[in-house]
C-alpha cells in the first residue's frame, strides 16, 4: 500500500501544526499565561498523524495527558485546544478540564486522562459498548511506555481479548516514564511483547517515520473491523523536551553520569545500556527528527520543494498565532458551568440512541 | 397489591424490569452470570439476556469497574456489581478519578449514568478484610452518590430510581439484608431516590441512621417505647445527597440528636451527620449529639469480640436513655 | 533426582492429614462451630505437601485464604490451626484473623490473604529485605488461576524480574474462580506462559503428583538461592469441593448446561471448551485422587502395604479429633488482645537485627 | 541554632539521619532515585546509600505499597514515597487492607513499621485529578496514623518520629508549602508526633486547622487582631489520632469553634472535628461550630475557579467575624 500525495502534504501539514503548537503553548507557559503540568509532543509528531489519520470518524480516540495533538490531528480547531490550555470558557472542555483533560464528544475524542494507566479501562468500555451495538466501530488506546506497568494494562488487555473488543491499543514507547529509562523500569522492554501474555497480535513500528505508523495502524484497524479482535502496536519514537515543562529533561543523560557513581554491579549494567541512547543534540544531528525526514521524503519523490514546506510552517504558524489570540481574548468559565456539569451536563441521548439500531 | 420478597429479589426483580425495557442497561461482575451472583441477585438473568449483558468478569476490580464508566460514555447504563465492598479499594481510581470526574472535567460533555452496586457491612466472622464499611470514603467524592436501601421495597425502587439516573450512583447493600423479607408493591410511586423516611414518629429523641442499623433502630425504639422512651427513627435511604431537612424538622420537635452507624466512629458517615446537623439546629438541640458508632478497629474474626465492635440492641437503647436523661452537664 | 522413602512417608502423612483435617473443618462447620468463609482443600494436597516440603525453615511462605493446609504442612500443629478456625485465643492468629488468615511469625508463615492478588506485593516486599540483607532465603508466593488476572500480578512479577527478587511464584490452577471457568477468565489459560512478559523462567506442572510437585519445587528454589531470580511454576490441580462451604459447586457442569441454552457464538465456543473438563465423580473414577495415586505409587516401589496406609489414616484421625478436642476447650480471646495488637503486638526486633548481619 | 530551611530541605534532611543512623531504612518510589523526586524530597540520597536503599520503581502503586508493607513484616523501615495522593487511590488496598488490618490479624505477631509520604493537597491548575484531597478518607482507616507537618521544623520533627514508630503513618506534605521557608533546630527536642500546636493565643474564638490552611489561618488571625479580634489558632499537626485535649481546652476559653480546612466540605476532615468537639464542648460552646471548607466538587482547571474552590484568606477572616458576631440565633 503506497500513500499518496494528499495524504503526504496533511501529514507533513499537521505535524508542522503540531511542533509549532506545542513550542508556542511552551512560550505561552514560560509568560504564564498556561499555568499547571503542560507536557508537550515534540519529536513523537509522526505517531500522532500517522495513527490519528488511519481512524474513521465514528472510531474512538482515549488519551493521556500528552494529548494536544492527538486533539489537533483528530480535527479538533487549533483555538479551542489552546484556549483549554488557557482555561477559557471557550476551550474544548470549556475551560473545566485542562491541558491533561481534552474532551471532544462529537470528534469521540473520548478525553485524556492523567493517572497513568486510566486509558485502557475506559477504552474497553468503550469498545464494550460498540460490540453490544455490533457497530464496525474501533477504538484506539493510547498509553507510554511507563503506562505499561500499571495493572490496570494488565486487567484489561486481558478482558479485550477474552471478549474480542474491537481496541487498538498504541504504545507511545519514548523510552521514559519522567526521569525513569524503560531499562529502569520494565523487564521486558518490548513492549509489544507483553501482548503474547493475552493472544493479542502485536508489532513494533519505527514511530519516527509516519509513512510506517500510518500503514501499520490501518493495518491494524482493517484486522478489528473485520472481527479479529484487539491489536496491539509498539511505536518507537522520543520526546525532545522534558517530561513537562516543569522537567528540564537534564536527566538525559547528564545527571545520569553523577547518579552512577555509585558503584555496584546492576548499576553499572544499567549505565551501559543508558550508553546506548542518543541525547537530544545527537538525535538532531543524527537527522532523524521525525518532521524533518518526511520533509526529505516528500521532496525526494517530487512531491514537495523546500519552497512548498516552507509555505506550509508559515500558515500553520498563523494557524498557532490566531489560536492564541483566540485563547487571550476568551472569557473565562464561571462556577455555575461547574455546578450544571456535576448535575448532568448536556444530554447523553444522541449515542444512547445508537444503542437500538 | 404488595407481594412479600426478600431484599435480594427485590434487587433481582428491578433489575430484570430495567434490563427488560432498556437494551443498553447491562450488568458485569465477577460470577454475576453462569453462577447468578454471590447474593443472587442476578439470578437467571444471563439465561435470558446472555453472556453480553450479564458479564461475568475476571478479578479485575479496577478495569471492570472503568469499564462500566467507559460504556457509560459511550451511551450504556452499566450496572457494574463488585462483588463486595471490600473489594472497591480496588476500583477507587475508577469511581473517584474517573466516574466522579468526567462530567466536570469534560465541561459537562459526557454524563455518567453508572451504577455500582455494593454488598458491604459487617456480616459473620468473615474476618477484618471481609468487613469493609466504606460509605464514608464514597460520601468525601464529590459527584458520586450514594444509597443504602433498608427495605426490600427502598432495595426494587432505588436500583430503578439508580439505573435510571445520568449521575454516577453506587448502591450499599448490607450483606446481612439480602435476605430479610418484606413487602414489595412495583406499582406504587417511589419517593425520591435521595429522601429521607421517617419510619416511626416520637418526640423525645431523634435517631437518624441507614441501612442495616436503621433496622436496628426500630427495634431499639420498640423497646424505648416500653419504658416510655418516644423515639423518632428517621432512615436516611441515601448518604449522599443527605436529606437534612427532614432531619432538621424532627429536631425541631425532639431537641435531641443519636446518630447511629455501622461505619467506624472516628470520620465515620455519623460525623458529617452531627457536625451538619449541630450547625443548622445548634439553638433547638438541648443535649450534644451521640453517635453510636463501630469500635475503632479492624474487625476481630472471634465472633464475640465481632459483634461487640458494631453497635447491637442495647448500645443503641441505652445510648438513648442516657440521652433522654443526661447526667448533669459537666462544662 | 529420586525422592527417598522417608520422604514419600512424610508426604503419605501430610496429605491424609490435610485431607481429614478439611473433611473434619467441614463438619464442624456444618454443626456452627465455625462459622464464616471456609475455603478447603480437597484434590490440591499434593501442591502444598511437595511444594512447602520443599523450603527450607528460613524461607517465607505467603499465601491465600485457602491456607490450612500450607500451614500444617509449613509446621504449624494442627491444633493451633484448627483453634484459628474457631476463633480462640489459642488460634495461630489469636482468634484474630481466621480461617483466611493465618500467621505464624515464627515459622515465617507470613499470612494468608483474603484479597485476592494480595500475595504478590507481600512476596516482593519481603524478598526485597531478602536481598538487601544478601541471605540464601527465598519467599513462596501462591496465588490462584483467577488471581493472575488482577493487576498486582502485572506490577509485581515485572518488578520482581527488574530487581531479580528471590521469589517463587507457584501458581495454584484448579481451573476455577469460585464459578468462573479459566477459559472464561483468562486469555490465556497456560497461567506459566504470562511470566514470558516479564523475563521470569516458568514451567507446568502436574499438580495431582505430589513427587513432579517436589522436584520441581527444589529445582526452582536452588536457581533463586543460585541468584538466578525469580521463578514461576504453574501446578495444574484441581479442588473436589464447592469453592468454599457457602458454594455447592453445582455449576460444574451441571448450571452449565441449563445457562448455555443461550444460544451465541461465544458462548458455544466455551460450551465446547467446558466439556473437556471432568466434574467431580468423573475425576475419582479416573482414579486420579492424588492420594490415592501417592499410595499406590509407594505400594508399587515396596515403600508401604495397604496396612501402612490404614495405620496413618488412623493417626491422623486422631491428631485431627485432639485439634477439634483443643479448639472446643480453649478461651475466647478478650477485646484487649485486638486494642493491642493495634498499638504494635510484640517487638519486631528479631528480624531487624538480620538487616544488619 | 535553628537554620533556615525549606519544607522539602527539612523533609530530606530528615530522611537523610534516619537511613545513616538505621540501615534497614530504604526508601522507593517514582523518580526518587536517579532524578531526585518531583519534590526535590529525596535528593542527593541516591548517590549517598545506593539504589537499593533508594528504588526507583514502576508505575505500579499498588504493587510498591505493598512491597513496602512486606517489607516492613520482614523488619525494615520502609519510606514508600507516592508521588502525589491522587495515585494513593490505586495503592488503597495496599494501605487499608495490608497495613493496617496485618497487626490485628496477625494477633499482633507482626507490626507495621511503615511510612508512607504524599504530597497532596489543591496546587496550582493541575486539574481535578490532580488536585485530591484523601485525608477524609485515611482518616477513617482504623490503624493507620496520620501526620500533616506545616512547617519545616515539624517536617523534619514529624518524618523523624514516623520513621522511628512502628506503626503505619501516613506523611501528607502540601504541594504548595515544598518551598516554604522557616527556622528548623535539628537538636530541640520535638513534641510528641500527634500533639497539637497552639500557634496563636486568643480569646474570642478558636480556629482549628491543618497543614496549608494552618498557615492561612495564622494570616487570618494577624487580620482579625487589627480588627480587634484575637483568634486562638491551633495547628492539629496530626489528623489521626486527634490532640482532642489541647482544642477542648482552647474551647473552654472562647466558646466558639471555627474549622478550616482544604477537604471538601461534605464528609471532610472537619466533620470529625466538629463533631467530636461539640461532643465534648456542648455546654461551654455559645454558638454552632462553623466549618471553612473547599466547595463539593472536583476541582475546576480554570485558575479563577479553582482559587474559589478552596478557602481563602478572605473566606476565613469573614466565618470568623460573623461567628464572632453572629446574627440572631433563628431557632
Ligand atoms: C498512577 C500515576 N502514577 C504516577 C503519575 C505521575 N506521572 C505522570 S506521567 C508519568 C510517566 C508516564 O510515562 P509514560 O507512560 O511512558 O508516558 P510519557 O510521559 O513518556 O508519554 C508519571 C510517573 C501519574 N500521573 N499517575
Ligand atoms: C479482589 C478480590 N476480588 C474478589 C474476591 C472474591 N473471591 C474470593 S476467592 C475468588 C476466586 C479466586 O480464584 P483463584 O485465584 O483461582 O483461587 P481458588 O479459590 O481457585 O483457589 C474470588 C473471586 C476477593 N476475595 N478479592
Ligand atoms: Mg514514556
Ligand atoms: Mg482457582
Amino acid at each position: 500500500m503506497t500513500i499518496e500525495r494528499e495524504k503526504l502534504h496533511r501529514f507533513l501539514r499537521d505535524m508542522l501544526l503540531a511542533r509549532v503548537f506545542e513550542e508556542r503553548a511552551a512560550e505561552e507557559y514560560a509568560k504564564g499565561n498556561i499555568v499547571g503540568f503542560l507536557h508537550l509532543y515534540p519529536g513523537e509528531e509522526a505517531v500522532g498523524v500517522g495513527l490519528i489519520h488511519a481512524a474513521e470518524p465514528a472510531d474512538y480516540i482515549v488519551s493521556t495527558y500528552r494529548e494536544h495533538v492527538h486533539a489537533l490531528v483528530r480535527g479538533v480547531p487549533p483555538e479551542n485546544v489552546m484556549a483549554e490550555l488557557f482555561g477559557r470558557r471557550t476551550g474544548m472542555s470549556g475551560g473545566m478540564g485542562g491541558s491533561m483533560h481534552l474532551f471532544d464528544r462529537e470528534r469521540r475524542f473520548m478525553g485524556g486522562y492523567a493517572i497513568v494507566g486510566e486509558t485502557y479501562p475506559i477504552a474497553i468500555g468503550i469498545a464494550y459498548a460498540v460490540s453490544m451495538r455490533k457497530l464496525p466501530e474501533a477504538v484506539i488506546c493510547l498509553f507510554g511506555d511507563g503506562a505499561a506497568n500499571q495493572g490496570t494494562f494488565h486487567e484489561s488487555l486481558n478482558m479485550a481479548s477474552l471478549w474480542r473488543l474491537p481496541v487498538l491499543f498504541a504504545c507511545e514507547n519514548n523510552r521514559y516514564a519522567i526521569g525513569t529509562e524503560i531499562h529502569r523500569h520494565s523487564a521486558v522492554t518490548e513492549v509489544y511483547k507483553r501482548a503474547a501474555g493475552y493472544n493479542i497480535p502485536a508489532e513494533k513500528v519505527d514511530g519516527m517515520d509516519v509513512v510506517k505508523v500510518h500503514e501499520a495502524s490501518l493495518r491494524a484497524l482493517q484486522r478489528i473491523r473485520a472481527g479479529d479482535g484487539p491489536q496491539f502496536i509498539e511505536f518507537e519514537t522520543y520526546r525532545y523536551r522534558g517530561h513537562s515543562m516543569a522537567d528540564p529533561g537534564s536527566y538525559r543523560p547528564a545527571v545520569e553520569l553523577k547518579a552512577f557513581q555509585v558503584h555496584d554491579p546492576i548499576s553499572a549494567e544499567i549505565r551501559e545500556l543508558e550508553y546506548r541512547f542518543p541525547d537530544v543534540d545527537e538525535m538532531a544531528q543524527a537527522g532523524i527528527d521525525n518532521v524533518a525526514r518526511l520533509a526529505d521524503h516528500m521532496r525526494k519523490l517530487g512531491h514537495a520543494t523546500e519552497a512548498d514546506v516552507e509555505n506550509v510552517r508559515k500558515s500553520v504558524h498563523k494557524i498557532v498565532e490566531d489560536a492564541v489570540a483566540f485563547a487571550k481574548q476568551s472569557p473565562e468559565p464561571t462556577m455555575d458551568v461547574a455546578w450544571r456539569a456535576m448535575r448532568g451536563g448536556q444530554d447523553g441521548e444522541i449515542l444512547t440512541q445508537q444503542a437500538n439500531p | 397489591m404488595a407481594e412479600e420478597l426478600l431484599y435480594w429479589q427485590a434487587l433481582n426483580r428491578a433489575l430484570d424490569v430495567e434490563m427488560s425495557e432498556d437494551e443498553s442497561v447491562f450488568t458485569l461482575g465477577e460470577d454475576v452470570g453462569l453462577y447468578g451472583g454471590t447474593y443472587r441477585v442476578t439470578e437467571g438473568l444471563y439465561a435470558k439476556y446472555g453472556e453480553w449483558r450479564v458479564r461475568d468478569t475476571p478479578i479485575s476490580e479496577n478495569s471492570f469497574t472503568g469499564l462500566g464508566v467507559g460504556a457509560a460514555m459511550a451511551g450504556m447504563r452499566p450496572v457494574v456489581e463488585i462483588m463486595t465492598i471490600n473489594f472497591a479499594l480496588l476500583a477507587l481510581d475508577a469511581i473517584v478519578n474517573m466516574a466522579a470526574k468526567i462530567p466536570l472535567m469534560s465541561g459537562g460533555q459526557f454524563q455518567m449514568p453508572l451504577v455500582i452496586r455494593v454488598p458491604g457491612g459487617v456480616a459473620k466472622q468473615l474476618g477484618a478484610q471481609h468487613s469493609q464499611r466504606l460509605e464514608h470514603t464514597m460520601m468525601n467524592v464529590p459527584g458520586i452518590h450514594i444509597a443504602v436501601p433498608s427495605t426490600p421495597q427502598d432495595a426494587y425502587w432505588q436500583l430503578r430510581q439508580a439505573i435510571a439516573s445520568s449521575d454516577p450512583i453506587i448502591l450499599l447493600e448490607h450483606e446481612m439484608l439480602y435476605f430479610s423479607k418484606g413487602p414489595v408493591d412495583v406499582t406504587a410511586d417511589a419517593p425520591d431516590l435521595h429522601r429521607a423516611i421517617v419510619r416511626r414518629e416520637g418526640s423525645d429523641l431523634t435517631i437518624v441512621s441507614y441501612s442495616r442499623m436503621a433496622v436496628l433502630a426500630m427495634q431499639a425504639a420498640e423497646q424505648l417505647a416500653k419504658e416510655g422512651i418516644a423515639a423518632e427513627v428517621i432512615d436516611l435511604r441515601s448518604l449522599s445527597p443527605i436529606d437534612w431537612d427532614t432531619c432538621a424538622q424532627s429536631l425541631e420537635k425532639t431537641h435531641r440528636l443519636l446518630v447511629v452507624e455501622e461505619d467506624c466512629r472516628f470520620a465515620g458517615a455519623g460525623a458529617e451527620i452531627a457536625a451538619t446537623l449541630v450547625e443548622r439546629c445548634f439553638f433547638v438541640m438541648e443535649a450534644a449529639p451521640v453517635r453510636v458508632a463501630a469500635l475503632d478497629l479492624p474487625t476481630p474474626f472471634n465472633g464475640t469480640l465481632e459483634a461487640a465492635s458494631i453497635p447491637r440492641l442495647q448500645d443503641i437503647v441505652e445510648a438513648a436513655r442516657s440521652l433522654h436523661q443526661p447526667a448533669a452537664p459537666q462544662a
